[in-house]
């Protein structure tokens, strides 16, 4: 039922034919705004609320960038809607995190188009100016990381993408196929009926699909999991343990920046700086007393072992985590691999589908029984 | 050297498990004194925070006791609780605190004598595993 | 308010499951109750049971009132009860009633116990030191105890007696009692009170096989036990500690178990021409506990004459036992059981089967004895001057199983109507209690309100100081190892602790103003006392701190001699005192940022809502209009009376549904509280218990108007079954047994010339493709239908075929009357059912005789078909309106089967009748009187108190991801679509905390729960370095 | 069978009319531990009142297990409805010599041959499961055996029918 939508583009036209399309979409009335990353005057990519026909010139959805996880800003514009129909450009990461909000009643998917983009990875903001200054383009950029290119001079895409085995978007309604789209070409696929109707007004004509697609979905796919699948395992062998784990954290100060990041953290506020843990100066001495020394702040391993109990379940790997921690505590594969092992209990997947219910909202009678192994 | 004292913290469910414990008592069956008793209304109720805090405050085991399934005064709190033990546990397995040090069980107000069977059964297999990883490590959860 | 009018004080006789209940009811109605009980202890049988049918759960503590918990205990129903506005007085009997309806003196006999609980410290040395040794009763003689002995194993207080029988007076406890609490010359005492009202629910007596002779020939041997003593034998606190079954002869596992029913029940030569109801559930229970806990080895065998599983969901689950736990089912009697020289028990039975006889071993057999009522009812005949029926049963009124005949202000409830499982012993405890207030508040009675307590400042923002009280109890200290100086000193170093008192027995009157005086000079903002039973005292010593200036939320309770009595478990590890300290300090952090507390009130609208217009809904909405309440009264159909109240004339034990919802009518209409509408639908309820909101639907003027209302009932009814099956609509001679009962009415059905009659039971019922439940009445309307013919024509000859004759109880003796009016009855299975042939327009019946084992046929006359009770089809529809639940089967499902029988799981909806499962109609009615207690308790006054212990909502840490509403067993929680922010009703919530627990920044919490507290509690119990210390 | 046809419903009138009878419930209890169950055909006092209660006249004039009962009257003492089956089984016995003159019970041969009126051999184990005794029976013991049938042969019923005890 997919309908494909070839967009061929000469050299460096790429955001050209796709601000193009874009546009279509905002005239035709398909939707009444679109966010997507756009090009900022002077430097920087961001995801921008467009209202306006008119303005879609500076659109860059293939950016190798992500300042914010767009899942959060989908949740600040959705979760007290405005009314109006909302395209979200979005990578697969934050799709997922998207997936997992929307069960959480944070993201709110009545009014919005959700388009989702092939995914080759990004860089960190500070690497992706450079990269700009190095005149690199998204064109390029999708060209070289398809032929496993994507390590500049001194810098690469983040780790979070080297060990993604998400590169491509579900529960969508339309793709931007890049992906095995042959050069100079991209792809945009309709997936469900409100993405055709878009695709429709956009003004573009649906015909074949690009050829290897798949195959170079499936190749990226595999290469990625091996490479997940070893990094988890470098981890464990040298996190798999407490002081191990004290040790990478060490550097931990509580700005709760990771948390702040995360597109799954959903809370208001964190408890960790809530009343039930501001406590009085007596109260830090007793704690002192009990082993002579208290190191302060206190409860980095508290914090971080309690955040993986809320968001590991709904962790999707997107790596802000890293991204946003100022003491450069790679925080990412702390958190993969344990959202690894607690998705697998319950055999969830964050972000796999709108219809599986997260585990910790249900039960059963007869599930479980090895926690406690007894019978009547 | 004289050996090792385990510290248990046990969060027992108002309805069941901590009956049985008041039975325990009233038959004056003993059970260790490692065990450290903590009333909560129903064992859906013990946050993973209160199990996190028990083992970085130096707990080298901790025991939650709630109703059988189907007896829970709330309908199916421990169901609940199972599944959250059940993830607290994937958490803690990575770095060394298995299931061997943070048990589920349920024990019905009658079952005074398994009540104290577990009791024993836990402070020895503890005794056995030495001190748990998180004891003096300067990590104190506040 | 007016002069002060005496507070409505109600009796209730016998502290079982039934008594218990309406003594729970009338209390939060606002009564006063005494329960008393002959024996030393309460809960009666099912103090006994760890598991009930047809849940194999407990959950007696479901039965605790759900709003203003803060009267009752909220403790395991086996270890106490306590509520503020019931005495409860065991080892009590009833000696004498004098007066008259509303005016009773009775006279109670309080039995020596030789042990003054008030002194006890519960530590139990005289049960070391008792040299006598004698059967435990409560085990049925499977253990010993002692002389001195706890009555129950879960009880706190542990109620210690002395068996007087068995004492010799020799005096050792007496040398090591430290509180003087022994007096062996103690004697009964006698004490009369004045009495509004009396509900009798002392239950039955059972059947006890060294008793009666017909069981010579069975209980042969140790090995053969009653069903009661086989569930001790089950139990965890039980013979065998909760481990495998074994063989009482000689310990051995018994992997083979044998059942027999009805002893002592369904015995004409005994004069004992009833059934016993519940034992048939209760033996397909035991086997497959036995089962569960045997493992598969273990085999199971009931020898039955009728499975009688006619409650709901019980043939569901015999399917069960039978399917999926493998327990095997004979339909055959054996004489006797016999023992062979190994001990291995051996019966000869009939397999009905194969027609084969069977010589088997068994390692046990199980007599599931029944009732034995008669004695109990002559008692109390006696004693309240009421007549006893034909039966030997207090006779009640026609329609009523809870009103004693001819004696206003006297009911009865639970197995004194013949034994009841645990949802019909709730029932009548609910619907004997509703009778009660309704007797009471004729005679212009007050009720106990909340007299306004001034409550102290609660001071909760300065910083806490704990003010420690610790309660000696006499002179010597409660326990071994407990050094109240030591204790005294350790708790005073403990960081916000002001100053530690020791005040000797603070539950007394002059230790409380000890206790009162000293406070009186403290600076605390916080007060703990410990003392023992924290639950009995709670009152006394809120009171206390109440007088000393503290908030009553400001100030906790603990049980010291808890501690200590644990102390004494293990004297040897340690030093108690410091390991007790801890204990304590645990407490202290708790208190300490514990918050004001205060018990909210909820406004009530004092109308109520009843869904269906049949004899229950109107029964339900007399009842309530009686009492003052408003009651709208919804009707779908153009007119009143339901399924029974226009199509049945008479029922088999006498009563008239027609002419009764005829009566009922009348009043409805003449009753100024009741608004009937009819040609009326529901089609949305919203809200919570004392305000709801119902938008009606009218089907003949297409109008909708809304209602507000303080409660529900639905009484929304069922109706007969449809058959296509035994050429039903292809031969006039083959119709429904309602058709017939009708026709016979009518008189348009002669069977004056009939000859041959033939009835067959269960069509489309119990079986898995079909009605998978058993429809409880037709039994008995199938045997009334035949007993009509046959006083018509003796010479008609009547075959009723049959799965299983459901005539369970009493109505047992129709079916003997069936059969001695030469009514013959053929059994058959459902892979062997009888065919009918229609040979020119009239039916010929094809079956095989199982006793006989004969092919045979028989051209009929009439061919009358049960075709059972189906769930209405709106049930769906209602389920969704009231957002309530359904069963597998279509009827609505109560919030508990057993506990919560009349309730859904949102308070405030309550449901009563066939629309909860088919039931004859004397149930409906005691539904419907039950349903309409519950309301009323709630709609009586203009507020309700809810607990002060709840959830609440910090809105401004509040994402509004709702998993706290997801997560709620009682829909407490609510998102506001208006105001966008998550509802709590204060009434449904009973503070479990999985709503905190599941809230990942606490802004939902527990008042008196939040993690500070209890990680402040975990530090303490954690910071204590004893272990440590005893390790270095 | 057409039971219309084959039964006549009064037939408990004319056998045993002590109103009894039909309370009968076919609870098994008679047969469970009637002795003469064990023998060949069964005595099943059970079936015997279904028989009386369905008037299935020729089926039980050709019945000769009636015969079989010993009189232990256990039937009697453990059914729960009273229905006395022993009175039953002599007024059955009754019934069907009056409605037949010739009628000689068979149960005679087998008291001839064996010397006993019950199949005591078929009991043997079951004694033996009990731990009982080994029974010292006629049967072992021939010249006494041959008195006893001296004896039985001088009653009217068997010199009459002295044909059925040839050889």
């Amino acid at each position: 039922m997919a309908k494909f939508a070839k967009l061929s583009f000469k050299k460096d036209e790429l955001n050209k034919e796709l601000a193009g399309f874009f546009k279509g979409i905002l005239e035709n009335g398909a939707v009444d705004a679109v966010l997507v990353p756009m090009a900022q005057t002077k430097k920087g990519v961001r995801l921008t609320l467009v209202t306006s026909p008119a303005h879609t010139a500076q659109v860059d959805p293939f950016a190798p960038m992500a300042a914010v996880s767009g899942a959060k800003i989908a949740s600040s514009l959705t979760s007290r809607p405005s009314g109006r129909k909302v395209a979200m450009v979005l990578r697969p990461c934050e799709i997922r995190a998207v997936v997992e909000l929307a069960k959480l009643k944070q993201v709110n998917l009545d009014d919005v188009l959700l388009i989702g983009m092939d995914c080759l990875g990004r860089y960190e903001n500070t690497d992706f100016a450079k990269f700009q200054e190095q005149a690199g383009t998204s064109e390029a950029f999708l060209e070289n990381a398809q032929a496993g290119k994507t390590s500049l001079s001194d810098f690469d895409i983040i780790g979070a993408c080297k060990i993604c085995e998400f590169p491509t978007a579900d529960n969508i309604d339309m793709r931007l196929c890049a992906i095995g789209a042959g050069s100079g070409s991209v792809f945009i696929e309709a997936v469900t009926e409100k993405g055709e109707e878009a695709l429709e007004k956009s003004g573009l004509k649906s015909g074949e699909a690009p050829a290897g697609r798949d195959e170079a979905v499936k190749k990226l796919v595999a290469a990625r999991t091996e490479a997940r699948d070893k990094k988890f395992a470098e981890f464990r062998s040298d996190a798999g343990n407490f002081e191990a784990l004290r040790d990478k954290l060490a550097a931990c100060v509580n700005c709760y920046n990771c948390r702040v990041a995360c597109p799954v953290c959903y809370c208001k506020e964190c408890v960790f700086i809530t009343d039930t843990f501001r406590h009085t100066g007596e109260q830090f001495m007793a704690w002192a007393d009990q082993a002579g020394t208290l190191k302060m702040p206190n409860d980095t391993l508290f914090y971080h072992l309690t955040r993986m109990t809320h968001m590991s379940l709904f962790c999707v790997g997107c790596g802000q985590c890293t991204s946003a921690c100022p003491n450069d505590i790679d925080l990412m594969p702390l958190f993969r691999t344990c959202a690894d092992k607690t998705q697998a209990r319950f055999s969830y997947q964050a972000g796999r589908s709108m219809d599986e219910q997260q585990p910790m909202a249900g039960f059963k009678s007869d599930e479980l029984v090895e926690v406690t192994g007894q019978v009547k | 050297m004289s050996e090792f004292e385990p510290k248990i913290v046990a969060f027992f469910c108002n309805w069941c498990t901590f009956t049985a414990a008041d039975l325990a008592g009233t038959s004056r069956l003993s059970y260790p004194p490692n065990i450290k008793i903590i009333r909560v209304m129903c064992s859906g109720m013990v946050d993973p925070k209160f199990v996190l805090k028990a083992f970085l405050n130096g707990a080298d085991g901790v025991l939650i006791g709630g109703c059988w399934p189907g007896d829970c005064h709330y309908i199916n709190g421990n169901l609940k609780a199972r599944r959250r033990v059940a993830l607290l546990t994937e958490v803690l397995k990575q770095y060394g605190i298995g299931e061997e040090r943070f048990w589920l069980r349920w024990i019905a107000a009658s079952e005074g004598t398994m009540l104290k069977e577990i009791a024993i059964d836990m402070t020895a297999k503890l005794k056995q595993l030495g001190p748990s990883p998180l004891r003096n490590m300067g990590q104190m959860a506040v | 308010m007016a002069e002060k009018k005496p507070i409505g004080t109600v009796l209730v006789a016998g502290a079982g499951i039934s008594g218990i209940k309406a003594a729970i009811e009338l209390a939060e109605a606002g009564y006063k109750v005494l329960l008393t009980d002959d024996s030393p202890q309460m809960g009666g049988i099912l103090a006994k049971l760890d598991y009930q049918f047809p849940t194999d759960h407990c959950g007696m503590c479901r039965m605790l009132p759900l709003v203003g918990r803060e009267y009752a205990s909220q403790y395991c129903m086996r270890k106490s009860l306590f509520h503020e506005n019931i005495e409860i007085l065991p080892f009590t009997e009833i000696t004498s009633v004098q007066g008259d309806a509303g005016n009773y003196k009775v006279d109670l006999l309080k039995r020596a116990r030789f042990i003054d609980p008030a002194i006890c410290n519960e530590m139990g040395e005289c049960l070391d030191v008792c040299p006598v040794e004698v059967e435990d009763e409560f085990n049925h003689g499977l253990t010993k105890r002692k002389a001195v002995y706890q009555p129950v194993p879960h009880n706190t207080p542990k109620m210690l007696l002395i068996d007087q029988q068995a004492c010799t007076r020799c005096g050792e406890c007496l040398k090591v009692c430290t509180t003087n609490a022994i007096d062996l010359d103690a004697r009964d005492e006698v004490e009369s009170r004045d009495i509004h009202s009396i509900i009798l629910a002392s239950g039955v007596k059972l059947y006890n096989t060294q008793e009666f002779d017909d069981a010579k020939s069975y209980a042969v041997s140790p090995d053969v036990v009653t069903s009661l003593a086989f569930e001790r034998m089950l139990s965890g606190s039980g013979t065998y500690q909760g481990d495998v079954i074994r063989r009482p002869s000689d310990g051995k596992p018994a992997k083979n178990i044998a059942w027999i029913q009805c002893m002592g029940s369904r015995n004409r030569r005994q004069n004992r021409d009833y059934c016993s109801s519940i034992c048939c559930m209760f033996a397909l229970k035991e086997a497959v506990l036995a089962k569960e806990k045997g493992g598969p080895e273990v085999e199971a065998t009931i020898f039955y004459m009728d499975m009688r599983t006619f409650g709901k969901g019980f043939q569901q689950y015999r399917d069960k036992a039978v399917d999926e736990h493998g327990v095997k089912l004979i339909r055959c009697r054996v004489q006797e059981v016999m023992v062979k020289p190994d001990g291995i028990l051996q019966m000869r039975y009939l397999d009905p089967e194969t027609n084969e006889f069977f010589v088997k071993d068994y390692d046990l057999v199980v007599l599931s004895t029944g009732q034995v009522p008669f004695e109990t009812h002559k008692k109390w005949a006696d004693l309240v001057n009421a007549r006893l029926d034909a039966r030997g049963f207090l006779a009640t009124e026609p329609s009523s199983k809870v009103r004693v005949a001819g004696r206003p202000g006297l009911f009865l409830c639970g197995s004194l109507m013949g034994l009841t499982d645990v949802s019909e012993s709730m029932t009548s405890g609910i619907a004997a209690a509703g009778e009660a207030v309704k007797f009471l508040s004729t005679l212009g009675l007050d009720t106990v309100r909340e007299e306004e307590i001034a409550e102290p400042p609660a001071h909760e923002r300065e910083l806490p100081l704990v003010s420690v009280a610790l309660c000696k109890c006499g002179e010597k200290a409660g326990a071994e190892g407990l050094d109240y100086g030591l204790l005294s000193a350790e708790l005073k170093r403990t960081r916000g602790v002001g100053d530690v008192s020791v005040i000797n027995s603070i539950c007394k009157a002059d230790g409380g103003t000890a206790l009162v005086d000293i406070l009186g000079k403290t600076k605390g903002n916080r007060l703990l006392i410990g003392a023992c039973q924290p639950f009995m005292y709670r009152r006394k010593l809120k009171d206390v701190a109440r007088k000393a200036g503290f908030n009553s939320s400001m100030a906790e309770i603990f049980d010291l001699f808890g501690i200590a009595r644990r102390g004494m478990v293990e004297p040897s590890t340690g030093d108690w005192t410091l390991r007790a300290a801890t204990e304590v300090k645990a407490d202290i952090e708790k208190l300490k940022f514990k918050p004001a507390l205060q018990v909210g009130t909820l406004p009530i609208n004092q109308a109520a809502l009843v869904v269906g217009g049949g004899i229950g809904g109107m029964q339900a909405a007399l009842s309530l209009a009686d009492r003052g309440v408003a009651v709208h009264l919804i009707e779908k159909e153009a007119h009143l009376g339901g399924y029974l109240g226009t199509q049945v004339e008479h029922t088999i034990d006498g009563l008239a549904p027609v002419a009764m919802a005829t009566d009922m009518k009348l009043k409805v209409f003449e009753s100024k509280n009741i608004k009937v509408h009819l040609n009326c639908e529901v089609e949305k309820t919203v809200g919570t218990l004392g305000s709801f909101e119902s938008k009606l639907h009218f089907k003949d003027t297409g109008e909708n108007t809304y209602l507000h209302h303080g409660a529900l009932i639905m009484a929304t009814g069922a109706h007969e079954g449809a058959t296509t099956e035994y050429g039903y609509g292809s031969s006039e001679a083959v119709l429904t047994q309602s058709q017939l009962k009708k026709g016979l009415a009518s008189g348009d059905i002669d069977v004056g010339e009939v000859e041959n009659v033939v009835m067959i039971q269960c069509v489309g019922s119990r079986q898995k493709d079909g009605r998978r439940y058993c429809s409880r009445i037709c039994c008995m309307g199938a045997i009334g239908n035949a007993l009509t013919i046959k006083e018509k024509n003796p010479d008609a000859r009547i075959f009723i075929f049959y799965r299983d004759v459901m005539t369970y109880g009493n109505y047992e003796q129709y079916y003997t009357k069936a059969r001695s009016a030469g009514i013959i009855f053929v059994n058959y299975s459902l892979d062997n059912k009888p065919r009918v042939d229609i040979v020119d327009g009239k039916p010929v019946v094809k079956f095989m005789d199982p006793v006989l084992q004969i092919e045979m046929e028989l051209p009929a006359d009439i061919v009358a078909l049960s075709t059972g009770i189906d769930p209405e089809e709106s049930n769906k529809r209602l389920a969704d309106v009231f957002s309530v639940s359904l069963t597998e089967d279509g009827f609505l499902a109560e919030a508990d089967s057993k506990w919560r029988p009349i309730e859904f799981q949102k308070i405030g909806l309550y449901l009563a009748g066939t629309a909860h499962s088919p039931m004859p109609l004397r149930n409906v009615i005691l539904q419907a009187e039950a349903a309409a207690q519950k309301v009323y308790t709630y709609l009586s006054g203009r507020e309700v108190h809810s607990a002060a212990i709840t959830s609440m909502v910090k809105d401004a840490l509040c994402i509004r991801c709702q998993r706290c509403i997801n997560i709620c067993p009682y829909g407490a929680r609510s998102y506001n679509e208006v105001d966008k922010c998550i509802d709590i009703d204060a009434a449904a919530c009973q503070a479990c905390g999985m709503c905190a627990a599941e809230c990942q920044n606490n802004a939902a919490e527990v008042r008196g729960w939040s993690d500070k507290q209890l990680m402040a509690v975990i530090d303490a119990k954690l910071m204590d370095n004893l272990l440590s210390s005893i390790a270095g | 069978m057409d039971l219309q046809e084959e039964s006549s419903k009064d037939l408990w009138k004319a056998i045993y009319d002590t109103g009894n009878l039909h309370f009968c419930f076919n609870c098994s209890t008679c047969v469970s531990g009637c002795p003469a169950s064990h023998g060949d055909p069964p005595l099943l006092v059970r079936n015997l009142a279904r028989k009386v209660i369905l008037g299935l006249e020729e089926e039980l004039l050709q019945d000769d297990t009636p015969w079989a009962c010993v009189s232990c009257s256990r039937c009697e003492e453990m059914c729960p409805m009273n229905v006395m089956p022993f009175e039953m089984i002599l007024a059955i016995r009754q019934w069907q010599c009056k409605n037949d003159e010739t009628r000689v019970p068979p149960a005679i041969v087998d008291i001839y041959k064996r010397g006993y009126t019950q199949a005591v051999g078929v009991n043997t184990e079951l004694r033996e499961s009990l731990g009982l005794p080994k029974l010292n029976t006629i049967t072992n013991n021939p010249e006494q055996l041959e008195l006893f049938r001296e004896m039985l042969m001088k009653t009217q019923v068997c010199s009459d029918n002295d044909y059925m005890f040839a050889g």
